[in-house]
């Protein structure tokens, strides 16, 4: 045993562990967070007081209960078209974590999907593959979502495509790193000797290897992923309105800072500070339980 | 070496030609730029006339012939908005993102590496905590409220710093805060991790076996063998930087390339947006090639690799 | 066949009295008793072999020794007497000096304890400017000396080399040559030849031996391969979950095994055809170090156990002089108090 | 001349606060102030909303967008312009005449008209920027123009192919035919050399430029209207409008070019900027492609009345424009335009509306498919769908990056559901019938045949009376059929600082920008 796995997953790795035990020392407050969001998400139509979509002009600018001028009726307030900003944000982690989650899922999908193909297959596909994410990293991500926005039209659906379709080359890259190096090992070396086919050898004996490596990347690609969705919106292709995404309302709200509506902003703002910095505790724990080779984001 | 780097090299040149043919199309695609110089209401008559001053009234294949072959001569062809070559413009904007990149990531090193090693030596302590935090922060706040919170606060409220333009370091500081935070964040944890990977690494152990004070095994064995991965990325990254500057160079009204870009993209201006984007991709396998020979330069196992 | 032209007497080099550490989870909700209430002693010039499986505690007893432990772990009782000084009582500073050139290590990995951004010479001479002040040029001289020393060829030219250009042999030598390198009174290798082929596993044992005699080494050798330990030790401790359950010199523990876990542990070796082959002829599994059972650690394994081991934890007695066990059966009279009690 | 020169020489190098020095000790020490005719002082900075191209500081290349003439205005001089008296003020020309069948066209050329470089504007420079001018009207005014006659320096005789109408509009505002360049000097430097460095005859020369950037101008001394008072103007780029806004808290800059919103409210609650709002000829309206579908509930008149009937413009205005926007309930045609025609004025009565609806047949409202709009005024298009859905008509809002909506919107492709657009063309009301109401219209999804039948019959009709007599009709038709819900006239708010004067904004009838450059002085003190 070496002192690199020691000092980095305490306790020793014995062989014998509970599945309990695994998990002992898992980060708490992110995990409740996680799950509270996803929670609130859910139950958003149970949980949201108003109509997110639906304000009235006359209620504009109301700040939340606690300060002059609020009222309970708008806990926290509500923003420049007289929408509840409590019932938003109640909405919002809806869309963000369908967002963020569908978007990890698909880039992650074909991602790792390539990664594996590309990595353990070597020669042409490897070398087409890598130009094809060379290529990628040198159109911006914004590029090719205002292209694709141009194309097919902005709405959440395609938003998670247009990040998703951006994002893939992460994880072909290590995954792809990952598959190269399982390829020399002995189990593979065994099968290949035992005559199993190229693709019953990558679903059977590297995916199940590589995949730790892409839920790590998914966790820490979650923050990523919301954190694009606001930029997009700020550049005017994000989530279109009135859909209710935290982004969105960072980028409409922003207005309002300099005139002193910080409610538009701040709770957004820690919404997805929240949701991102709770996705990335978790990924830095999973990837120290999981994976400790895995060293880039 | 040299036979690796070339193949590579001519491997990069072949994804630049994927490059310009995806771009080329995909630019085309995606809307005519007519239909922004005219208020709707134009007569077709006057969008046909657009149409044939930029030559887009060719087929498609003679126009990606005659974009190549000004590629060739090294030049990205006219504007459609500027009217003026883009490359001229390109070089004009380069120095900016070039400055703003360089300082951003100045930035980014200066506080990513060494609280990165902090975080990694302290590890569960305090300041581990604390640089996790910040690294992540960073991370968790889009680039365009740091920033406008930045000029609320530095240029409205305390009065500090101009809150926009370019010209003076001062102009530079907020911009390179706000574009190396989110960079810093992501140098800090791999500074961290590649640190914490080194220090638990046999050789260090060895180190500390020998009797040598901690902070010569951190200053000797870990630093230089942590720092080759960091310096990678920051190789990458400083190119990202230069392409993806759009949001802090719209806030802060920084005049670089990720703005080029953006508003080439915005008013479909073809010539700009495949200039760019291919000086990009360019730019990133120059970079690449460069991490390679650092590589090397650094890690005598890749030196005498011959 | 034990080697040893020195036998027990002299002073004690190095003494272990009830040393304990343990590793705690950041939570603090786990405790693993990694070295658990661990005694032992060492002679000068003397070689002390630890065997158990993986995960017994040999190596996290070895880093105990040097404090160098990972920032999880914590000595949680126990003196450390190396030369009549407590090395717990001792300030980082302090056991700096105690490092590399009183006491040195060498590690299982030859192939990772090379640092590969520097050289050869570099890396074999550092313990030397660090300790004794050299001038970088006596330190690449002295480290050329090191290198022919540990029969490395050419050594001129392997000074200016870097780690990757080596072999894994001639690595391991390496290690060993900084080992040396100040002349330390107590050389700890753990496991120094897991990862060499067979001849080159022998070649190193030999070198080890010859310069031990020569400097007059005191040698811990932590393995797991009992063929080693009779071919290098003089006195054995076998551990078990953290603990020692049994020590003395080689030829009686071989020859009259108190601990059940020692007589299995000695059963295995004639299938040992393979020196890399680990110790998978005990049934069943090491036990979970955060969650031990009330009684024996051992217990759960043992074909012997009574209901007694599982009920209390046995202490060390001393069957012999010079040997120790931690085992109810060696002390029926203990055995069967325990089991009245048990029984009550 | 020379003494002058030194002087300005003095004051360019001086920063803008050793200026502001100097003015408090001379107000101070009592030097009386010269009225005016002294030598241009001082600089004024603006932040501009859009990116600066360099085809703005070349009339040939204007195209059929505003935003070329917030540079023209300083850089060039017009024939004819709009100006704050009047919308086709003659500025280089001095007068004009035409001949009675509208065939001929004789311009007059001031005689104190002089370019940057001082040369004089003469009658081959007008000839020859008309006949260089390629943007985008080109073709049809060169189709138009059979030849131009220059009989002496002082005067241009344009000879028309046959009897247009709108000759005069097209060369005065609705394209760049009528700026002037020098001759001489295009011909020497050449067309990329002129956008490097451009001569005009406008109020304030050229400088520098840098590409999107930033623009400096001087003022031009020999400018025939007036000496510019302002010595120099900095023209910045700067994009995002909070960061616009602090730019002029801060006082970097002194004009603030689209500040909305919650924005505009902060610009008018902060002591010392003022708040300048000036309506766009740039109208937004709701359209209803389905109107021609039989099976569609626009189809029904009073569907298209109730939904008209369910904007809350003013709420509207007041809630994103402070109430600037300009209510004129003419869908399409600005009030600025020649032959503009006055609709009764609009109604807010969703009871009415929802009472409409139940005689429609749908008394519990129908889903309206999608309400597509440019996205940069999506804010817009959310309170509508909330108008809207309050009585009964259920929307979704489909906000389209704008090129992208202009080519769909303008191919066709959006005749489902609701359009949400806007257009700042220049032109007259028959210009916008042709692009928006008549039938082959290249943003009409159908077309009426009485208003159809109509359109030629105004085309051809010399008489002015006669012509705006049918163009009303046609407008009223619009109107009556509700084959839009025109929302409003634009409110274009900007910022100004506390040491602009006077800063021209707004004092020619819809048009964005400051201008004329001219008159925009420092605040005195």
């Amino acid at each position: 045993m070496s002192l690199q796995a020691e000092s980095l997953a305490l306790p020793a790795r014995s062989p014998r562990r509970s599945t309990l035990s695994h998990f002992a020392d898992v980060p708490i407050v992110p995990l409740v967070i996680l799950f509270g969001i996803a929670l609130v998400a859910i139950f958003a139509n149970q949980l949201a007081p108003h109509n997110p979509e639906i304000g009235s002009l006359s209620a504009r600018f109301k700040p939340p209960f606690w300060q002059a001028g609020g009222s309970t009726k708008f806990l926290l307030g509500t923003d420049q078209l007289g929408r509840d900003v409590l019932s938003r944000l109640i909405f919002g982690a809806r869309i963000s974590m369908i967002v963020g989650f569908t978007a990890v899922i698909f880039a992650g999908t074909i991602g790792t999907i390539l990664g594996i193909v590309s990595g353990y297959l070597g020669g042409w596909v490897d070398q087409v593959v890598m130009r094809l994410t060379d290529t990628w990293l040198a159109l911006p991500a914004l590029t090719f979502a205002i292209f694709l926005a141009a194309i097919v039209g902005p709405s959440m659906w395609n938003i998670v495509i247009i990040l998703g379709i951006t994002y893939w080359t992460r994880y072909a890259r290590v995954i792809r790193g990952e598959v190269l190096s399982l390829k020399e090992r002995e189990f593979v070396r065994l099968a290949i000797v035992a005559g199993c086919s190229k693709w019953t050898i990558m679903r059977r004996h590297i995916l199940p290897n590589v995949i730790n490596s892409a839920i790590v990347l998914g966790t820490l690609m979650l923050g990523v992923v919301i954190i694009a969705e606001a930029t997009l919106s700020f550049l005017g292709v994000g989530v279109p309105p009135p859909e209710p995404a935290w982004g969105l309302m960072l980028s409409d709200g922003k207005q309002g800072l300099m005139v002193g509506y910080w409610w538009l902003t701040v709770f957004p703002g820690i919404c997805i500070m929240l949701l991102v910095l709770s996705a990335n505790i978790l990924g830095d724990w999973l990837r120290v339980k999981l994976d400790p080779q895995l060293r880039q984001l | 070496m040299k036979r690796y780097i070339g193949r590579r090299a001519g491997y990069s040149l072949l994804s630049l030609f994927l490059l310009s043919l995806t771009i080329f199309f995909f630019v085309r695609v995606t809307g005519d730029p007519a239909a922004l110089l005219v208020e709707p209401g134009a007569s077709a008559s006057d969008i046909a006339a657009i149409h044939h001053q930029f030559g887009l009234d060719r087929p498609l294949w003679v126009q990606y012939g005659i974009f190549m072959s000004q590629l060739f001569h090294g030049d990205l062809g006219q504007s459609f908005y500027y009217r003026t070559p883009v490359m001229a413009l390109y070089l004009s904007r380069l120095p900016n993102s070039l400055i703003l990149a360089v300082a951003a990531m100045a930035f980014s090193l200066i506080i990513g590496i060494p609280s990165g090693i902090l975080a990694a030596v302290k590890v569960g302590k305090f300041w581990d905590s604390a640089g996790k935090v910040f690294a992540l922060l960073g991370l968790s706040l889009p680039a365009f409220w740091v920033g406008l919170v930045m000029i609320l606060l530095f240029s409205v409220y305390l009065g500090w710093l101009p809150s926009s333009g370019s010209g003076t370091p001062w102009h530079l500081i907020m911009p390179a805060f706000a574009l190396g935070w989110y960079f810093a964040a992501a140098h800090m944890r791999l500074t961290r991790s590649s640190m914490l990977e080194v220090l638990g690494s046999e050789y260090v152990k060895l180190a500390r076996i020998k009797g040598l004070p901690q902070w010569f095994v951190i200053a000797k064995h870990a630093f230089k063998n942590a720092l080759i991965p960091v310096l990678t990325l920051a190789g990458i990254n400083l190119v990202l930087m230069i392409n993806v500057a759009v949001v802090v160079e719209t806030v802060f009204a920084w005049p670089g390339i990720g703005r080029l870009l953006y508003e080439g993209i915005a008013f479909r201006d073809f010539p700009v947006v495949q200039g760019v984007v291919l000086m990009g991709g360019a730019m990133i396998v120059g970079v690449n090639l460069l991490i390679d020979i650092l590589y090397a330069v650094i890690d005598p196992r890749i030196r005498l690799e011959k | 066949m034990p080697f040893g032209t020195v036998t027990n007497s002299g002073p004690p080099l190095l003494q272990l009295e009830h040393l304990s550490t343990h590793y705690v989870s950041a939570q603090g909700t786990r405790v693993v008793r990694a070295v658990d209430d661990v005694s032992l002693t060492v002679r000068a010039g003397e070689t002390l072999g630890i065997v158990g499986e993986s995960g017994s505690g040999k190596s996290t007893l070895a880093l105990t020794l040097l404090r160098i432990l990972p920032p999880a772990a914590r000595i949680v009782g126990g003196r450390i007497l190396f030369e009549g000084e407590d090395l717990l009582q001792k300030s980082e500073t302090e056991m700096q000096h105690v490092r590399g050139k009183r006491i040195a290590m060498v590690l299982q990995d030859p192939m990772a304890s090379l640092n590969p951004l520097f050289t050869i010479g570099d890396q074999v001479g550092e313990p030397i400017r660090i300790h004794e002040g050299a001038s970088r040029r006596s330190a690449w001289e002295r480290a050329r000396a090191l290198l022919k020393a540990v029969r490395i060829p050419s050594p001129e030219t392997r000074v200016k080399q870097y780690p990757h250009e080596m072999s894994g042999g001639m690595r391991q030598r390496i290690v060993g040559a900084i080992g040396i390198s100040c002349e330390p009174r107590l050389l700890i290798a753990d496991e120094p030849t897991t990862s060499l082929d067979l001849t080159i596993q022998a070649q190193y044992l030999n070198l080890l031996r010859d310069l031990q005699r020569e400097h007059n080494l005191a040698l811990i050798f932590i393995t797991h391969n009992l063929g080693i330990v009779a071919k290098m030790c003089d006195q054995l401790a076998v551990m078990y979950a953290g603990r020692v359950v049994e020590s003395g010199p080689v030829s009686q523990i071989f020859n009259t095994p108190k601990h059940p876990y020692t007589e299995a542990l000695l059963n295995s070796i004639p299938r040992m055809t393979d020196t890399e082959q680990r110790l998978v002829a005990i049934d069943g599994q090491p036990p979970d170090l955060s969650a031990l059972p009330a009684g024996c650690a051992f217990a759960p394994r043992c074909a012997r156990a009574v209901d007694h081991c599982r009920v209390a934890a046995p202490p060390e007695t001393a069957p012999a002089a010079g040997r120790t066990v931690r085992c109810w059966l060696a002390e029926p009279a203990l055995a069967g108090v325990g089991a009245e009690s048990g029984a009550a | 001349m020379a003494a002058s020169d030194d002087r300005a020489g003095t004051a360019a190098n001086l920063s803008r606060r050793d200026l502001l020095a100097v003015a408090a000790l001379g107000a101070a020490a009592g030097v009386p102030r010269i009225a005016r005719a002294a030598a241009p002082t001082g600089e004024l900075t603006w932040g501009i909303h859009v990116t600066l191209a360099s085809t703005w500081l070349d009339p040939a290349e204007t195209q059929g967008i505003i935003t070329p003439f917030m540079v023209l205005y300083a850089l060039h001089d017009a024939m004819v312009k709009p100006m704050p008296e009047k919308s086709a003020a003659p500025c280089l020309a001095e007068s004009w005449t035409a001949t009675p069948d509208g065939l001929s066209y004789t311009f007059a050329i001031r005689k104190n008209a002089k370019f940057h470089n001082g040369e004089p504007v003469t009658a081959e420079d007008v000839k020859f920027s008309f006949e260089r001018y390629h943007g985008v009207s080109a073709k049809l005014m060169h189709d138009a123009v059979a030849t131009i006659e220059t009989p002496d320096p002082q005067h241009v005789i344009f000879k028309l192919k046959r009897p247009w109408p709108d000759f005069l509009t097209f060369y005065s505002s609705a394209s760049g035919a009528g700026w002037v360049v020098p001759k001489k000097y295009v011909e020497k430097v050449g067309d990329d050399g002129f956008k490097a460095a451009p001569i005009g005859a406008g109020p304030y020369k050229f400088v520098s430029y840098k590409p999107g950037v930033e623009l400096v101008l001087e003022a031009f001394e020999g400018y025939w209207r007036k000496t510019p008072a302002v010595k120099r103007l900095v023209m910045k780029v700067i994009p995002d409008e909070s960061t616009r806004l602090a730019a002029l808290k801060r006082g970097e800059i002194d004009i603030a070019y689209s500040i909305r919103g919650e924005l505009a409210e902060e610009l008018r609650k902060s002591p010392g900027l003022s708040l300048k709002a000036v309506v766009l000829q740039a109208p937004n309206w709701l359209y209803f492609p389905e109107q021609w579908d039989p099976k569609s509930p626009w189809h029904d008149l009073r569907v298209r009345q109730a939904a008209n009937l369910a904007l809350d413009r003013k709420g509207m205005s007041d809630a994103l424009f402070l109430g600037y926007c300009k209510i004129t309930n003419n869908a399409v045609v600005p009030y600025t335009f020649d032959f503009y025609w006055q609709p009764p004025e609009a109604v807010y009565d969703p009871e009415k509306a929802k009472k409409l609806m139940a005689e429609a047949g749908f008394a519990r409202g129908f889903d309206a498919g999608n309400l597509t709009c440019d996205s940069s005024y999506a804010n817009m298009a959310e309170v509508a769908i909330d108008n809207l859905q309050a009585i009964g008509i259920r929307a979704k809002l489909l906000p389209i990056e704008r090129a992208a909506f202009f080519a769909a919107y303008g191919g066709k492709k959006y005749d489902k559901g609701i359009i949400q657009a806007a257009s700042g063309a220049f032109g007259n009301a028959a210009t916008r019938m042709a692009a928006f109401v008549v039938k082959g219209g290249a943003f009409a999804y159908g077309s009426y045949p009485d208003i159809d039948e109509l359109f030629p019959k105004q085309a051809d009709e010399l008489d002015r009376g006669k012509r705006a007599a049918i163009l009303d009709k046609m407008q009223q038709l619009v109107h009556e059929k509700a084959i839009y819900a025109p929302i409003w006239q634009l409110g274009f708010l900007n910022g100004v600082g506390p040491r602009v004067g006077e800063s021209a904004f707004g004092t020619i009838p819809g048009f964005a920008y400051t201008a004329p450059f001219e008159d925009i002085t420092i605040k005195a003190g």
